[in-house]
């Protein structure tokens, strides 16, 4: 159903017209008649935008999504909504890259004797499950559903579907499922969802193990709250964690602690609060006694930390105003995890709830999400022949569950498994039905993440093939099963459910805005005293783990590795690694000395009952006895179950390391890890020289000043806001229809990026981030060269590539100090339909042609279109550049320079200001703001 | 001074090294043919497919056919020096070989005049590069060094093909009297209907004289302008004033060992000992030993400016070259430009022939690997420590190369059969 | 002169003349290619006897980048009475029938990696046939201007227009 | 009839040609070719000096002229900024300039050479004409009588 008729259906349109719309796919040699106006106000060969909800990972961030010719060709995060506040993540931004998916499941799929699949249609899998429900309920078997996080409307049609079926609807299987934490909250606070930490109201932050920036709860939102944090010199973030993440990059103090050592830190920084007077009153003495006892010189043993660096923790904590501690992430993921999570929660309970820093009125909606245990237990349940139909729904249990339990044989004990999913993965696999879903952006659906928020999903492309909304799929399976059905269609189900929930104004809103907010009241929270006695008392906390150990860290890049399909998330280098296709472990320098390995070299780790065998990078900062793993680098990234929390363990003890001598090219993208002294990030030493980066004082030239009538437009980027989370990358790479070359010509070093961060460590293993781009220099290097006028400097300073003008001999790449300028060694096909993720505004460049960031001159255009309709200059803040709208962080600001009043006129005039490479002259139009 | 039987006795013996081709000249053509047509064919792939069926990449967006192109420029660069430099200073034994040099110098800018358009992205679009007049209005980038490069190579060809035909002319006309029938007939007709009156060499003469004051500047202002591809970038290892006479002197190094190399066998094959004396080759061997002196010199310089700098990105740059992934060229570089040659301070080894040619060959390929060197280290090694990467040349640069070589010996072996080797007219005048 | 020089001089000369007709045949402008349409539709008729305004049907010409073509519904609308008789007008009112959209020819194409926008054009004064020729007096539509960078070029610089590359390449 | 003499060697063919030329023989009914070239024979003929070096002084200053005012003109004609350069940079204009001085200097000496030496030689071409290697003085037909002292 398409935007209009739904809409007015829903009462918010009038008008009758029937719409046929077909947009042009052979655009360039035929014009196109349509039978009736495609929807109003559409001007041909213009952008829409329609709000959405991305459905990358459980946050649901709010979308734009801008439609030129009937395709989606490119999202934005939804600058109103307030899951992310306009950001959108490289994940968010890849959403698209699975829409157009090649590998997309576009009919439903029946599994053969021979283990092969066969096409069949939906009449045909319907019956067959339905058969099969019914055949399984004559055994005595019971049907289960078992999804991945569930909200809104399709959570009540699943109910609905359930209850009238027969069917048990489990508990949803998420593989970040936090479930040692919801275990703690329920315990001490009585609270089944997670909060949101309010990090942006914090004064201290101590982060222990919860990876903020890359997969806990809503990255982009704590990426953008984090990155004021950093921003603000006042305020302080500690993190401490045994590996090296994102989030521990970015903290102000990043503390190593030896892994299984949080719940020894956390008690012993309970008992230094106990003997405080603010925080006295605000537990019983009896939890007090209860806390088993510790020391200074105890707690340092355990975690490995240096009693002083303990005691600046406990001052720093003391002396807060607004201290906020959040655990999770892996922090839980071990032996001890139960106790972290506790310890956590009463910590937090004493110093963040009283000023709100916990806000559970916009709780995380993880009331349904289950966890492994739920999962052992429907593997006990299949292996005694109990399970009839199991449906598995948006989820991969299969790669999430620990080896040892044996879920891939238990499955093949169920009378029929039914998966679905929109791409393959090791859970479907096992399926005897496989049923193709619609992607988010080619259905009707409301998702809540939080509560209070309601986002909207509304169709934007048409559905692949045969492939079908869950919600439809659902009614169908209703009508085929009981001959009845709640409503004729998915959508008509939406309204129903809509009309009755929501006033008209709200159902307007939603439309308009593609969410809902209605802030809920704050919950009463208090600390339930006998309850919290009863599980300190059986709290065991056990040692730490073994040295050398390996942690099976999340990715920024894939979640949990749901997002690997994606090839665009592979192009993407790691922040901290710059690998981007493949696997590896990360090792640190020493350890690499010791064993005499360099990046590439094999390494095979291994315990008496686990081993995993990949190729060596050497992590600057890293702890010496510890390996990290990216979890999508393993075919199994759990190592066990905790049976007291049901979380996912995800380290090894006890580790035998052994270099196994062979070498595998890794495509490292970084040149060298270190900055070499140059000075591209200065560093504060650097600063208190005077006026270091200035030291050439004001220019002399034989060259005339440029002269700029109207603009200049100009990128100013603070590195202090940065964090390297590649959100701009990704959204380039969509914007400017940059190829994807694949890990071929990445070892070749022909990446094709626009736009790189680039991590430079110092000596001490600490790391910035530079995020580095065409620079639009005043007097550019690249231009001069080339012979044909194919690169120069256009009237409004932007460096222009003229792509059809390129004759190709590569110089001005050479003499680009910044080497930002991208040759086309191939004809970059992509395979169908990902060809239809394309910017129309944007030329797809041919072989053998330079190209390079453009200050996304299409946008410019755009604007300065529209401007020049009213008879006046663009204005600040009418045009911004893709990387700077995605950056969650906000650290990327785009303007015109001309313009006194404007954002960027202000950035470029700071005293963080500085220009890479200003010393050879070329005056770059892209202002880097330092960190200080 | 001269009479008929020696007249006779040169014309016999240089034409007689036109005669029938033996059936070694015949495999040698056959297989420096093979050579460059497999180098075209490779070229055509590289066109259907990309650029990427070379090892270049970013940063190395330069590899070996810029490394080709400077080494053939380079080489060129000698013929002119002999047949026209040599010309004003009256030097004797520049007639022993400006023939062979001239040929050299075209037949190595027509190898060198491809690469640019071998190396190019889009070469069905190198007409880009020539300013015409066209629809589109548009003219060519005169600030950018490679137009500088379109016409220096273009100027240095033209000027180059005149002056040796030129130098032809009189000759074409000999061959025209001694050779019967319709091969005299193309002759007569390429010689002008030269007679060789009065009226004729009057001009003639002038003519010569001009051409080759027009070509003496050429010599140095050619490979400078290459040098300054390098030199008027950005790059640490390029950016430096030292590189024009650097370059010329290098190019005139390897070129003048290119011609040791083809002259030494060539001697010996086509029998012509009495006109190519060995004191000829000395003095040859001469400047070859100068030149390495001031390229030998040049090295020095430019490591110790780089260190004297203080600079970062020269430091690096450098040190990266004598201690980096390819300080084995390096090495090898700096042993056969500049010091192997230092050995022809002794006399003796002078005047050693196959000495000679096994050293005009190692200044040959260390003159290739200095310009490898230069182009890959310095793209190698730049601003952006991030942006650091390597470079190893393909199969298909290698072949390309190779094909540029036998392109070479092709056109020069067609050559000596086709035009005098040595010049009759300036012979009999001796 | 002898006889086989002459003959050879001779067959060079014509030779020369077949060679180049062929060369320019194979070259033919863009105005001279096949420009027939789905449907026969007479700007003769429409924009010439009739003096319907180019926006009537074309109607986002000076809103956006495309003029954009007028959808069936506009066509029948008119012809439900207008002409219904006619073998054209038939196989348009087929296409309302079978609820097919009609696909043109293109006859005025820029490349892909040209911005081009009727919009700005149309609102900075220029007449249609500026570009696009007596288009009344056209049977058929064909391209009347060669839409190469040099043609447009001259307009900009006469005009006094942004010769800036940017403006038109994308 | 031409009367032509034939010399094997360069001593001998100056003698003789010198004494012809003292017994009064006008140069403008000499023809003398020689095997390579012999100032001797241009002084005792009286040759003017060859005018080539005006086409090579000519062509010249056209190449400077036209290198350098081509580059400036057409960069002046769609002034591109590239690098922050003025538009007439005069040091790389220059260069061309340089550049085309030579090439057009060059091939304008040649061109003046051929109009100058009148080549190609139509009538030697036809007619078959060698280029002997020995010195041949060919002496025309004596065209009036009355201007002969014999």
């Amino acid at each position: 159903m398409d935007r209009r008729q739904f809409l007015q259906m829903l009462g918010l349109v009038s008008g009758a017209a029937a719409l046929s719309s077909c947009g042009s796919e052979k655009g360039q040699k035929e014009l196109v008649s349509l039978l009736v106006p495609a929807e109003d106000g559409i001007v041909p060969g213009t952008e829409t935008w329609q709000p959405s909800t991305c459905c990358e990972c459980p946050a649901h961030c709010g979308l734009l999504t801008r439609v030129r010719e009937n395709r989606p060709v490119k999202l934005e995060g939804n600058p109103r909504h307030p899951v992310n506040r306009g950001g959108l993540c490289l994940r968010g931004q890849a959403a698209l890259w699975r829409l157009y998916h090649p590998q997309r499941l576009q009919t439903p799929l029946k599994r053969q004797a021979d283990g092969r699949l066969q096409a069949i249609t939906w009449a045909q899998a319907l019956t067959e499950i339905t058969e099969a429900l019914q055949l399984s309920r004559q055994q005595g078997r019971k049907n289960t559903w078992l999804a991945g996080r569930t909200s809104g409307t399709l959570s009540t049609l699943i109910e609905e579907l359930c209850d009238s079926l027969d069917i048990e609807r489990l508990a949803e299987f998420e593989p970040f499922s936090h479930a040692a934490l919801r275990q703690s909250y329920r315990l001490l606070l009585d609270q089944a969802d997670l909060p949101r930490y309010r990090v942006e109201q914090a004064d201290l932050l101590i982060t222990i193990g919860a990876d903020l920036l890359e997969t806990f709860l809503s990255p982009v939102d704590y990426t953008a709250q984090a990155s004021t944090l950093a921003a603000d010199q006042k305020r302080h973030w500690m993190h401490l964690e045994p590996h090296y993440s994102l989030t521990g990059a970015n903290a102000d103090d990043r503390l190593v602690l030896t892994p299984g050592s949080e719940g020894a830190l956390l008690l012993w920084l309970l008992h230094s609060l106990a003997s405080q007077s603010r925080y006295q009153s605000r537990w019983s003495q009896t939890l007090q006694d209860l806390l088993p006892s510790t020391d200074l010189a105890a707690t340092a043993g355990a975690t490995g930390l240096k009693p002083q660096q303990l005691q600046e923790l406990v001052s720093r904590l003391m002396q807060a105003k607004k201290p906020l501690l959040i655990v999770g992430g892996i922090a839980t993921g071990h032996r001890n995890g139960q106790p972290v999570a506790l310890f956590g929660a009463l910590l937090q309970r004493l110093i963040a709830l009283p000023w709100a820093g916990l806000d559970f009125s916009a709780a995380e909606n993880y009331s349904r999400v289950g966890s492994l245990l739920d999962l052992k237990d429907l593997n006990q349940q299949l292996a005694a022949d109990r399970i009839g139909v199991l449906f598995v729904s948006r989820c991969n249990p299969v790669r999430h569950s620990p080896t040892d339990l044996g879920l891939k044989a238990a499955l093949a004990k169920a009378t029929l498994r039914v998966g679905l999913a929109d791409l393959a993965d090791d859970t479907t696999d096992q399926m005897d039905l496989i049923l193709p879903l619609a992607h988010g952006l080619e259905t009707w659906g409301d998702t809540e993440p939080r509560r209070g928020i309601v986002g909207l999903l509304q169709p934007i492309a048409s559905p692949r093939q045969q492939a079908l909304s869950e919600g439809d799929l659902l009614l169908k399976l209703l009508q085929q099963a009981t001959g009845k059905s709640p409503a004729a269609d998915w959508a008509g189900y939406l309204q129903q459910n809509w009309q009755k929930r929501f006033s008209r104004a709200q159902l307007g809103q939603l439309m308009e805005d593609g969410y809902l907010f209605e802030p809920q009241p704050q919950p009463s929270i208090r600390l339930d005293q006998a309850r919290a006695a009863k599980a300190l008392r059986n709290l065991q906390l056990q040692a730490p783990l073994t040295l050398p150990a390996a942690v099976i860290a999340p990715s920024i890049r894939s979640f949990d590795g749901r997002s690997r399909s994606l090839e665009l998330l592979s192009e993407i280098p790691d922040p901290l690694t710059t690998i981007s296709y493949g696997s590896w472990m990360a090792v640190a320098p020493q350890t690499a000395d010791r064993l005499r390995l360099r990046d590439g070299n094999e390494l095979q780790i291994k315990t008496a009952d686990w081993q995993s065998t990949q190729p060596v990078r050497i992590q600057p900062g890293l702890a010496t006895e510890i390996l990290a793993l990216p979890m999508d680098s393993l075919p199994a990234p759990v190592t066990g179950i905790d049976p007291l929390t049901g979380e996912a363990l995800r380290y090894v003890e006890g580790l035998q390391l052994n270099p196994t001598g062979k070498l595998h090219r890794l495509p490292i993208l970084a040149g060298s890890p270190s900055q070499h002294g140059r000075g591209l990030i200065p560093k504060p030493v650097q600063r208190k020289k005077k006026n270091d980066l200035q030291h050439h004082g004001p220019r002399a030239s034989f060259y005339p000043e440029p002269e700029y009538e109207n603009y200049r437009w100009t990128m100013a980027i603070d590195l202090q806001r940065c964090v390297g989370c590649s959100a701009c990358v990704a959204s380039c790479y969509i914007e400017n229809n940059v190829p994807v070359v694949g890990a071929s010509d990445h070892l070749a070093g022909r990446e094709m990026s626009w736009l790189r961060i680039e991590p430079f460590y110092d000596k001490h293993g600490r790391v910035d981030f530079l995020p580095m781009l065409c620079q639009h220099c005043n007097y550019a290097p690249c231009e001069a060269v080339c012979p044909v006028y194919a690169a120069y400097h256009n009237p409004e300073g932007l460096n222009v590539q003229v792509y059809n003008r390129c004759v190709g001999t590569r110089y001005c790449s050479n003499n680009c100090p910044y080497k930002v300028r991208r040759f086309n060694w191939w004809q970059h096909k992509r395979t169908p339909p990902l060809d239809q993720l394309r910017n129309p505004d944007v030329p797809v460049r041919s072989k053998g042609m330079m190209e390079k960031c453009t200050f996304c001159l299409q946008r410019i255009r755009i604007a300065k279109d529209r401007a020049k309709d009213d008879k006046r200059l663009v204005q600040d803040g009418e045009v911004t550049t893709a990387c700077a709208q995605s950056c969650p962080a906000g650290a990327i600001v785009f303007g015109n320079l001309l313009d006194k009043e404007s954002k960027i006129y202000r950035l470029t005039h700071s005293q963080r200001a500085y220009r890479v490479l200003a010393e050879l002259g070329t005056e770059p139009g892209v202002h880097y703001l330092r960190p200080e | 001074m001269q009479n008929t039987s020696s007249t006779e006795q040169i014309e016999q013996d240089v034409l007689a090294a036109m005669s029938r081709p033996s059936r070694c000249y015949l495999a040698c053509i056959f297989f420096a043919g093979l050579v460059f047509l497999g180098g075209m064919a490779l070229w055509s792939r590289q066109i259907a497919l990309g650029m990427g069926v070379a090892g270049i990449s970013h940063p190395v967006g330069w590899g070996v056919y810029i490394t080709d192109f400077v080494f053939w420029v380079g080489i060129a660069h000698s013929g002119t020096l002999i047949s026209a430099v040599l010309y004003i200073f009256r030097a004797r034994f520049r007639t022993s070989f400006n023939r062979a040099a001239e040929a050299m110098t075209i037949f190595a800018l027509m190898v060198a005049g491809l690469f640019p358009l071998i190396h190019l992205g889009r070469v069905w679009l190198a007409y880009f590069l020539f300013p015409y007049p066209n629809q589109r209005q548009l003219w060519v980038n005169f600030r950018s060094p490679l137009v500088w490069d379109v016409f220096a190579v273009s100027t240095y060809m033209l000027v180059s093909l005149v002056f040796f035909f030129v130098g032809l002319v009189p000759d074409l006309a000999i061959v025209a009297r001694r050779r019967p029938g319709f091969v005299g007939k193309i002759y007569r007709i390429a010689s002008l209907g030269w007679v060789g009156n009065s009226q004729q060499w009057r001009h003639y003469t002038k003519l010569y004289f001009f051409l080759a004051a027009f070509a003496t500047p050429l010599v140095a202002s050619v490979h400078s302008i290459v040098s300054w591809d390098f030199a008027v970038s950005i790059v640490p290892g390029w950016h430096t004033t030292i590189f024009a006479p650097y370059f010329v002197a290098g190019a005139i190094l390897s070129g003048t060992a290119m011609v040791i190399t083809l002259v030494i066998p060539m001697r010996r094959l086509l029998r012509l000992e009495t006109y190519i004396p060995i004191s000829h080759i000395e003095s040859i061997a001469k400047i070859l030993l100068l030149t390495s002196l001031i390229v030998g010199f040049a090295y020095v310089v430019e490591q110790g400016l780089a260190f004297y700098s203080g600079n970062l990105y020269e430091m690096e740059q450098f040190r990266f070259r004598a201690l980096g992934d390819y300080r084995l060229l390096f090495w090898i570089m700096v042993s056969c430009n500049a010091i192997l040659p230092l050995t022809l301070f002794v006399g003796r080894l002078r005047r050693n022939l196959a000495y000679l040619f096994i050293l005009s060959l190692l200044v040959n390929v260390g003159m290739w690997l200095e310009r490898f060197v230069i182009v890959v280290t310095s793209l190698a090694r730049d601003f952006d420590p991030y942006a650091w990467g390597n470079y190893t040349p393909s199969l298909t640069e290698i072949g390309i190369t190779a094909g540029s070589f036998g392109l070479f010996f092709l056109l020069f072996l067609l050559f000596i059969k086709i035009l005098p080797v040595l010049s009759i007219t300036e012979l009999k005048e001796r | 002169m002898p006889k086989w020089l002459l003959h050879s001089l001779l067959y060079a000369y014509f030779g020369g003349f077949i060679l180049l007709i062929a060369a320019l045949a194979w070259f033919r402008p863009a105005t001279h290619r096949d420009n027939s349409q789905p449907i026969a539709f007479p700007h003769t008729v429409h924009a010439g006897q009739l003096g319907l305004a180019c926006n009537f049907c074309h109607e986002s010409v000076t809103q956006g980048p495309q003029a954009g073509m007028p959808t069936v519904d506009k066509c029948v609308s008119c012809h439900q009475a207008i002409a219904t008789e006619r073998p054209e007008t038939q196989k348009l009112l087929s296409y309302q029938e079978k609820g097919e959209p009609i696909r043109w020819r293109r006859i005025h194409q820029v490349p892909d990696f040209i911005y081009f926008t009727h919009k700005r054009h149309v609102s900075s004064g220029l007449d249609c046939s500026a570009c696009h020729g007596a288009i009344e007096e056209m049977k058929e539509v064909r391209r009347v201007r060669s839409l190469r960078m040099g043609w447009c070029l001259s307009c900009h610089r006469s005009r006094g227009a942004s010769f800036d590359c940017a403006t038109c390449h994308k | 009839m031409a009367q032509q003499l034939f010399f094997d060697d360069q001593q001998t063919f100056l003698q003789q040609l010198e004494q012809l030329l003292k017994n009064g023989t006008p140069s403008e009914q000499l023809d003398v070719r020689t095997p390579y070239h012999l100032s001797e024979v241009d002084s005792l003929l009286g040759q003017p000096p060859s005018k080539l070096p005006l086409f090579a002084l000519g062509g010249a200053l056209a190449g400077f002229g036209g290198g350098f005012l081509l580059a400036a003109l057409t960069s002046l004609d769609w002034p591109v900024i590239t690098g922050g350069k003025p538009i007439v940079a005069v040091p790389a204009f220059l260069l061309i300039g340089y550049l085309m001085t030579i090439l057009i200097g060059s091939l304008a000496s040649f061109a003046g050479f051929l109009i100058l030496a009148r080549l190609p030689q139509v009538d030697a071409l036809l007619k078959e004409q060698d280029f002997d290697s020995r010195f041949i003085i060919t002496i025309a037909n004596e065209v009036a009588p009355c201007t002969t002292p014999n």
